[in-house]
């Protein structure tokens, strides 16, 4: 479909790159969200993190989120591109930007990409620490 | 009938495997699947949620499987 | 006040210098708004657009912005740039980031400082066209 | 009293200079400014919205300005 550009891949996310894909004459306002690794879970250290990703479905689900978000809102682009492998604090996860004539569409369309995303794109992130590696949110 | 059990993240860390094949009687759902599965390996049961797919989609526990069937377990996912 | 970072210039705003201010190693999350200068206004062709500020005043407003943003979530840094001077098509007039430990909070915040300026910094813009030009907003 | 008026954007436009001095009765209020304004400007009736500044900050209609004051008009913004 028109106006989607889904990613996935192994290399560093260059923010600019994903942005200038939704960026269109027509659109006054683009919103971004960049997902980042925090620095620390309940006080631990993290050293890395390890992303994971049932590749094909992955995609197939981030581009079910971009069709309904250009369905539901006056949106005229979206990219998302998220980052898997090995990943060290600081790094960028996931990038998603969102281009609408009206900002509102733009904020609105730009969250409901990224809580939809932690929901249902099968990706895992393992936080690996000095004494041990946990599967996020993999328990209550 | 065999269908094959595809894991991923902790999924495969509580298989102690990437897949393996299942023996299972004729039209098994989805739900019936995890029943075996909690029963040989009770640490799915451990986890905040359990979800499976077939085909690259999201199945429910109604899904009836067949013979030969690839079956994914999605286990919590935490993208983003 | 820490963890504000307000700039009003005549030069091509970097987008990743703005964000780079907002990121912290605390945040997961960061939400960005880039406003572009759209391409047309009731169908007609803009040839160029002049953005003029009461300058100390313009900061001093979006300065009030940020610490606003501060106060009332939990926020961790914000940053605003806006462009004065002549703009062409498809510049970039304004960037808000706002960093958060919470991307909910990152999002309302980003939104709330942008609906804000628009209503409260003193900052013109005027569109010209091949015969004439019109002060952007001034009528009803 | 002197009041020193700055104007910007189409305000300047319709006053015909970046600034200018009005001559007011003592304690004018900022709603007796306008009035001034709008007989001597019509244009500025025209507007969207009029505000006024003193000392770098908005003001409303019942500040009292004093001789030497600089009041800076704000026609309706259109930064972002």
């Amino acid at each position: 479909m028109e106006g989607i550009d889904i990613q996935l891949y192994d290399r560093k996310i260059i923010e600019r790159e994903v942005e200038a894909f939704v960026y269109d004459p027509s659109c006054g306002g683009i919103v971004s969200f960049v997902g980042k690794v925090r620095d620390a879970t309940q006080n631990k250290q993290v050293l890395r993190l390890e992303f994971e990703s049932y590749e094909p479905m992955a995609i197939k689900e981030m581009r079910k989120i971009a069709q309904q978000v250009l369905e539901r809102w006056s949106v005229k682009k979206i990219a998302i591109h998220h980052r898997i492998g090995v990943l060290q604090i600081e790094d960028t996860a996931v990038v998603i930007s969102v281009s609408a004539p009206h900002r509102k569409d733009a904020f609105v369309a730009c969250q409901y990409a990224i809580d939809t995303l932690k929901e249902t794109v099968p990706i895992w992130k393992k936080e690996i620490f000095e004494d041990g590696e946990v599967w996020v949110a993999a328990h209550p | 009938m065999i269908v094959k059990v595809v894991a991923y993240g902790i999924a495969r860390d509580i298989l102690k495997s990437a897949d393996c094949s299942i023996d299972l009687k004729e039209a098994t759902t989805i739900a019936g699947l995890k029943e075996v599965l909690l029963q040989q390996y009770p640490d799915f049961s451990k986890l905040a949620s359990l979800r499976f797919a077939v085909g690259e989609e999201y199945q429910t526990d109604s899904y009836t499987l067949v013979a030969g069937q690839e079956v994914v377990i999605i286990p919590p996912v935490s993208g983003g």
